[in-house]
C-alpha cells in the first residue's frame, strides 16, 4: 500500500527571489530518487505538500509545467511557519515534496476553445504553469485565441518578468500586463486594476472561451462582475480556491466547502459548482 | 430556588416589552436529566422555554462578550462575580447588560448523582432541600446538600455581589465553610507524590478544551495552546503537554477564578482540574487577601502592585 | 454462518488462548466509567456497562499517533528524508465492542479507505483487527441506534456477534476472521438457537426510547438548509470544545503535526475538531468559518446533510448518544435532526418575508 | 510550581542591582549548590521520538 503521507525526498536545486519586496521565492527541486519524478506525474493547476521534516507542510500550487522535464517548481509567499523557515532555506538543503494533489484545470474541455486567463498576485503560480504547457509546440495547435491579464501591485512585484518579455513578443498569445500603479516613466503596459483591464482588454465570452481566474479574494470578487458583463456564463468561469489544508487527499476534513472538499475535489472548480456550495473559503 | 423560574420568566418578558434589553440570557430545559441548555430569549415563545433549578451550572458570564446588542442575563452569585471581572477587564461595558440575579442555593453534581444510583437515571426533580431522582425500578430521594457540587457546598457568595434586579431575597451565606482541605493535603505531600497526584489526576485528559472553553476568564481570542508562531505546547498526548495546558490555564485564571466550577463541569472525562485552580485562590487569599470578582473598583490581585506584597520568597 | 455456545466458565479460557495469537482489547472500567484498552494476560473485558465513555475508534484512529520519522542530524547520511515508523501488524481483537461502534468504523472507512488513496495507518489497523461484538441489551434514553442505521443487534462491521444468555454466552460468527478467532479460542460448541437471537434483538430493540428521523434529509436542498434560521439558536450554548466530536465514533478529522526531541523528529497525525476556530484558519488570518454558529452547523451538516450527500449511505452518526450525553451544554443531535429534517425551504421565506 | 512537584529548591528568586556583583555571585553559587543536590529533574523530558 503507498503510503499517502510519505513526502518524496528533493534537494533545493535553486532559488529565485521574485518579487522586489523579497516575499515571493521560486524554489526549483529536484528528486533525489530515480523514478519519483515519473511518480510526480501532474498537469497544471494541481498542486503539492512543500514538507520541511520538523516544521510542517505547506500546500502550493505547482508553478512548473508538465512539459518541463527534470525539476518542479513552486513559488512561495512568506507567510506561516513552514513558508518563513522555507524563504531561510539554501540551495542544496533536503526537504520533501508530496503530491501531486487535487485535480487540474480541465485540459480535455478546454481544448479547441479560446482561453482567457486572469490573475493578480502571487497566485500567477499555476497560471504560468498552464501558459508554458498551452504555448508548448505540442500543445499550442490544441488551444484557440489564448489571452492573460496579470496584475501586481508594481512592476518589481511581477512574478517571472523574463517570462512575461517574451510571452509579450509571441504573436500567438495576447499579454495584458498591468499594475495597480507605477512611477516608473518607462513603464510601457498598463495601470490599472485587474477587474477594469479585464472589461477593456478580455475577448467576450461566449461557448467557445473560457477564463480561468486565480487571484487575491478582492480580485475575484470584481472581476467575477465583469466576466458575466462580457458574456462568459457560469460554468465557463474556471477558479482555482484556497482553503486550510493538512493532508492534501481528501482525509483529515478542514478544507470542505459542503460536501467538496478544496483539496481533493478541487482547488479547480467553476463558478457553477462553487455556487452550489456554501461559500466557506 | 423552587419558583424562580416563573418570576424570571416575568422579568423576561417586562424587560423585552419596555425594550431595556433586546436579549435575555438564561437556561431552557434540557433534554436530558439534571441539564439545562443556555439560551437566549429575543420572543415571548423563547420566554416561556426559560427556567430555573438546580442544574444551571453554566457559567453565563461566558455568553456575554463581544455582542453587540444589550442583553440582560440570568446570574448566580460566581456568575455575577465573573461580570464583575469581565467589566474589569474591559470584556463589557456595565451599561450594556442588566443583571438579573439569582440568589442560589447551589447546583447539584451530576456525576455524583449518577454514582449515588444503581440503573441509568430517567427523571429527577427537586423540592428546595431534597432531590428526587427515578430509575426504571427505584425512586431515591437525597438531601439537596448531600448533593451539591463541591464549588456550591463551598461557596461563601451564593447571592449575586452586583444586580440591576433580584429574582428573591437574597438566601444565607453559608460560613464556617474550610474551602481548602483537599489543597493543604496536596501541599503536604513531597514533591514526588505532588507530580504523580497530577499525573494521576491528569491522566484522563483528552485535550477537548471543554474546560477552558466553558471558563468565562479564557477569553483569549487564541489561546497559548493553539499558538503556531511561536508553539509554546506539542499537541499531541504527551503527558508533559497535556501538564502544561492545564498548569498555565490555571495561573493565567490566578486571581480571577471565581470557583464557579464550570471547568470541572464540563469536562467529558470527570477531571478534577479546581483542585490545580483553588490553590492559586488559596494563595491569592492568603498572600493578598483577595477574593476575586466582588468589586468594581479594585483590580485583581496580580494585576497591582502593593508595598506590602509579600517579598518573603525573594532572596 | 454458524452458531456456537461459549459456557461462561471457559469464557475466560478462551480469551487466554486466543491471546496466543491475537492482542486483545476490551472494556475495562477505569476510575468511574469503562474505555477500551489493551488487556493485560489473563484479563477479561468487563461487560457490566452500557458502553464506554469514549468510543473505541481511538483502536484504528489514536488520538496522537507517530506517522513518520527522520533526523534533522547533517552527519547522517539520510537526513531530512521521512521514513514510514514501524508499526506492529500482528492481529489483534477487539472483545466487546458494541454494534453501534462497529458499524460505525465503516463510516469512517468511507473516508480513509478511498479508491484513489488509503490511509495505510487506519487501513493498516482495521485489516490486522477482528471485531468481537457484544450485542446490547440494555439500551440508554439517549441511544437511538435503530432509527440511524444500525441497532442493537446489528451485525455490520462485526466479525462475530456474542449475546448474553445467562450463564452462556451465544455467539455468531459472521466472517472469516470471526471463524479464524472462534479457533484460536477453542470456542467450537455448535448451538442451534438462532431464535435467541430473534428474540434478543427483538426485545432489545422493543427497548429503545429514543429515535431520530433522516427521510427528507437527501431531498433537502443542500444551500437552503445551510441558511437555514434555526442554527443561531441552535448554536447558541455551543462552548467550542471538542467534546462532541473526541467522543463520536464517526469523527474522524485531524491534524497533522511536526515534533522535535533533539535531532530526531516525528510527524504525527493528532485528532482534530470542527469545533475549534483554528480547524480552518488561513495564514492570512482569514477564516471560512469564523463564528460559533458557522462551526455548529458545519458539524451537524456534514453528518446530516454533506454525508448523507456524499456517499448515499445514510447519515454519519450510528445514534450512539455518546455526544448527547457528554455535550457540556446539551446540544442534542436528536433535537438538531429533528429540525433539519422537518426543514422546509419555503417556510425561511415565509418567516422573512 | 511547587504544588505541581517541582521541588522547591529549584525554583529561586532573587533582586539582585546590576551593581551588586558579589551578591550575584553569591546567589548563583547558591542556586547551583542546591539544584545540584536535588539532581536532574527529569519529569519535563519528553520521550525522545524513536529514532536511532
Amino acid at each position: 500500500m503507498q503510503n499517502p503521507y510519505l513526502p518524496y525526498p528533493v534537494r533545493i536545486d535553486d532559488i529565485t527571489v521574485e518579487a522586489e519586496d523579497k516575499s515571493l521565492k521560486t524554489f526549483t527541486f529536484v528528486f533525489l530518487n530515480e523514478g519519483d519524478e515519473e511518480k510526480f506525474a501532474y498537469q497544471a493547476g494541481q498542486f503539492a505538500e512543500l514538507s520541511i521534516p520538523g516544521k510542517g507542510e505547506i500546500p502550493i500550487g505547482i508553478a512548473s509545467s508538465p512539459v518541463e522535464k527534470g525539476f518542479v517548481k513552486f513559488t512561495v509567499n512568506r507567510a506561516g511557519v513552514v513558508t518563513t523557515h522555507l524563504h531561510n532555506m539554501k540551495v542544496g538543503d533536503i526537504m520533501g515534496l508530496r503530491g501531486p494533489l487535487g485535480n487540474c484545470y480541465p485540459w480535455e474541455a478546454l481544448e479547441g476553445k479560446n482561453v482567457l486567463i486572469v490573475g493578480g498576485g502571487f497566485a500567477f503560480t499555476t497560471l504560468r504553469s498552464s501558459i508554458v504547457y498551452m504555448l508548448d509546440p505540442a500543445n499550442r495547435p490544441k488551444f484557440g485565441n489564448i489571452d492573460v491579464v496579470y496584475g501586481a501591485r508594481s512592476p518589481g512585484m511581477l512574478l517571472y518578468k523574463n517570462e512575461l518579455v517574451e510571452w509579450e513578443k509571441r504573436d500567438d498569445i495576447n499579454m495584458h500586463i498591468t499594475v495597480d500603479a507605477t512611477s516608473d516613466p518607462d513603464w510601457k503596459y498598463n495601470v490599472g486594476f485587474v477587474p477594469p483591464i479585464t472589461e477593456q482588454k478580455a475577448p467576450p465570452g461566449g461557448d467557445d472561451t473560457y477564463a480561468i481566474v486565480c487571484g487575491p479574494p478582492i480580485m475575484i470578487k470584481f472581476t467575477q462582475p465583469v466576466l458575466e458583463k462580457l458574456g462568459y456564463a457560469h460554468d465557463h468561469i474556471i477558479m482555482s480556491l484556497e482553503n486550510r489544508m493538512k493532508c492534501g487527499f481528501g482525509m483529515c476534513g478542514r478544507c470542505g466547502i459542503g460536501k467538496e472538499l478544496v483539496c481533493k475535489d478541487g482547488p479547480v472548480f467553476t463558478l457553477d459548482q462553487i455556487n452550489k456550495t456554501p461559500r466557506e473559503y | 430556588m423552587v419558583g424562580y423560574t416563573e418570576k424570571i420568566k416575568e422579568i423576561a418578558s417586562r424587560l423585552l416589552k419596555e425594550c431595556t434589553v433586546d436579549m435575555v440570557i438564561g437556561f431552557r430545559k434540557g433534554t436530558m436529566p439534571m441539564m439545562n441548555e443556555p439560551c437566549f430569549a429575543t420572543t415571548p415563545e423563547a420566554i416561556d422555554t426559560l427556567v430555573w433549578d438546580s442544574n444551571c451550572g453554566i457559567n453565563l458570564a461566558n455568553y456575554l462578550t463581544n455582542r453587540k446588542e444589550k442583553v440582560a442575563v440570568i446570574a448566580k452569585g460566581c456568575d455575577s462575580r465573573n461580570i464583575v471581572t469581565h467589566i474589569i477587564e474591559n470584556k463589557i461595558k456595565r451599561d450594556q447588560v442588566y443583571i438579573v440575579g439569582v440568589p442560589c442555593t447551589g447546583m447539584i453534581d451530576k456525576r455524583k448523582i449518577t454514582g449515588m444510583v444503581a440503573g441509568e437515571i430517567l427523571g429527577v426533580s427537586e423540592t428546595e432541600n431534597t432531590i428526587k431522582v427515578q430509575t426504571a425500578d427505584a425512586e431515591t430521594l437525597f438531601d439537596k446538600a448531600e448533593v451539591l457540587q463541591q464549588n456550591c457546598a463551598l461557596c461563601i457568595h451564593r447571592n449575586p455581589v452586583i444586580h440591576d434586579e433580584m429574582v428573591a431575597d437574597a438566601v444565607q451565606e453559608q460560613t464556617d465553610v474550610d474551602r481548602y482541605a483537599d489543597i493543604r493535603k496536596i501541599e503536604e505531600m513531597d514533591s514526588e507524590d505532588k507530580w504523580r497526584f497530577f499525573d494521576d489526576l491528569l491522566s484522563p485528559c483528552i485535550r477537548c478544551y471543554a474546560c477552558r472553553n466553558a471558563c468565562p476568564l479564557c477569553y483569549c481570542p487564541t489561546c497559548f495552546v493553539d499558538e503556531a508562531k511561536p508553539q509554546w505546547v506539542g499537541k499531541g498526548q504527551d503527558p508533559v503537554d497535556v501538564r502544561t495546558f492545564h498548569f498555565l490555564r490555571a495561573y493565567h485564571c490566578a486571581g480571577r477564578c471565581t470557583d464557579c466550577g464550570a471547568c470541572e463541569r464540563a469536562c467529558p472525562v470527570g477531571i478534577n482540574m479546581r483542585l490545580l485552580t483553588r490553590k492559586l485562590e488559596k494563595d491569592c487569599q492568603e498572600q493578598f487577601g483577595w477574593e476575586a470578582g466582588l468589586s468594581l473598583d479594585q483590580r485583581p490581585a496580580l494585576d497591582v502592585y502593593q508595598a506590602n506584597d509579600p517579598g518573603a520568597f525573594i532572596k | 454462518m454458524t452458531l456456537v455456545k461459549i459456557d461462561k466458565k471457559n469464557w475466560a479460557e478462551g480469551l487466554k488462548a486466543a491471546a496466543d495469537a491475537y492482542r486483545l482489547y476490551g472494556p475495562v472500567k477505569g476510575k468511574d466509567y469503562h474505555q477500551f484498552k489493551a488487556l493485560e494476560k489473563g484479563e477479561t473485558p468487563e461487560f457490566d456497562m452500557v458502553n464506554t465513555r469514549l468510543s473505541p475508534k481511538a483502536l484504528l484512529f489514536p488520538q496522537s499517533e507517530e506517522m513518520l520519522e527522520y533526523s534533522l542530524d547533517e552527519s547522517r547520511e539520510d537526513h531530512h528524508i521521512m521514513k514510514a515508523v514501524a508499526r506492529d501488524n500482528t492481529p489483534r481483537a477487539v472483545i466487546g465492542i458494541r454494534p453501534c461502534d462497529a458499524k460505525s468504523t465503516l463510516l469512517v472507512k468511507l473516508n480513509f479507505d478511498t479508491p484513489e488513496v488509503k490511509d495505510p495507518y487506519w487501513l493498516g489497523a482495521y485489516q490486522n483487527t477482528t471485531f468481537i461484538g457484544m450485542a446490547c441489551d440494555a439500551p440508554l434514553s439517549t441511544c437511538f441506534c435503530t432509527t440511524a442505521g444500525c441497532g442493537p443487534y446489528h451485525e455490520e462491521g462485526l466479525d462475530m456477534l456474542v449475546m448474553d444468555r445467562g450463564d452462556a454466552y451465544l455467539a455468531k460468527i459472521l466472517t472469516d476472521k470471526g471463524k479464524a478467532f472462534a479457533d484460536a479460542a477453542g470456542w467450537k460448541a455448535a448451538a442451534d438457537d438462532q431464535a435467541a437471537f430473534e428474540s434478543g434483538k427483538a426485545a432489545a430493540e422493543a427497548r429503545m426510547v429514543s429515535s431520530i428521523k433522516t427521510d427528507n434529509l437527501a431531498d433537502t436542498d443542500l444551500l437552503e438548509l445551510h441558511g437555514a434560521p434555526f442554527w443561531d439558536d441552535i448554536a447558541f450554548a455551543c462552548l467550542n470544545c471538542g467534546t462532541c466530536t473526541f467522543s463520536c465514533p464517526t469523527c474522524w478529522c485531524f491534524d497533522i503535526q511536526d515534533e522535535v526531541h533533539g535531532k530526531a523528529g516525528v510527524r504525527m497525525k493528532n485528532w482534530d475538531s470542527c469545533m475549534f476556530p483554528i480547524f480552518t484558519v488561513h495564514t492570512t488570518g482569514h477564516n471560512p468559518r469564523d463564528t460559533k454558529t458557522q462551526r455548529v452547523r458545519q458539524r451537524f451538516m456534514h453528518k446530516l446533510k454533506y454525508f448523507v450527500d456524499k456517499y448515499e449511505a445514510g447519515i454519519m452518526c450510528v445514534g450512539c448518544g455518546r455526544c448527547v450525553r457528554q455535550c457540556p451544554v446539551n446540544i442534542d443531535i436528536r433535537r438538531v435532526s429533528e429540525l433539519m429534517n422537518s426543514f422546509k425551504p419555503a417556510d425561511a421565506c415565509a418567516v422573512q418575508g | 510550581m511547587e504544588l505541581m512537584g517541582i521541588e522547591p529548591d529549584r525554583l529561586h528568586f532573587s533582586w539582585i542591582s546590576s551593581a551588586e556583583s558579589t551578591k550575584f555571585v553569591k546567589v548563583v553559587k547558591e542556586v547551583t549548590e542546591k539544584v545540584k543536590a536535588i539532581g536532574p529533574n527529569n519529569h519535563f523530558i519528553k520521550d525522545t521520538a524513536k529514532v536511532a
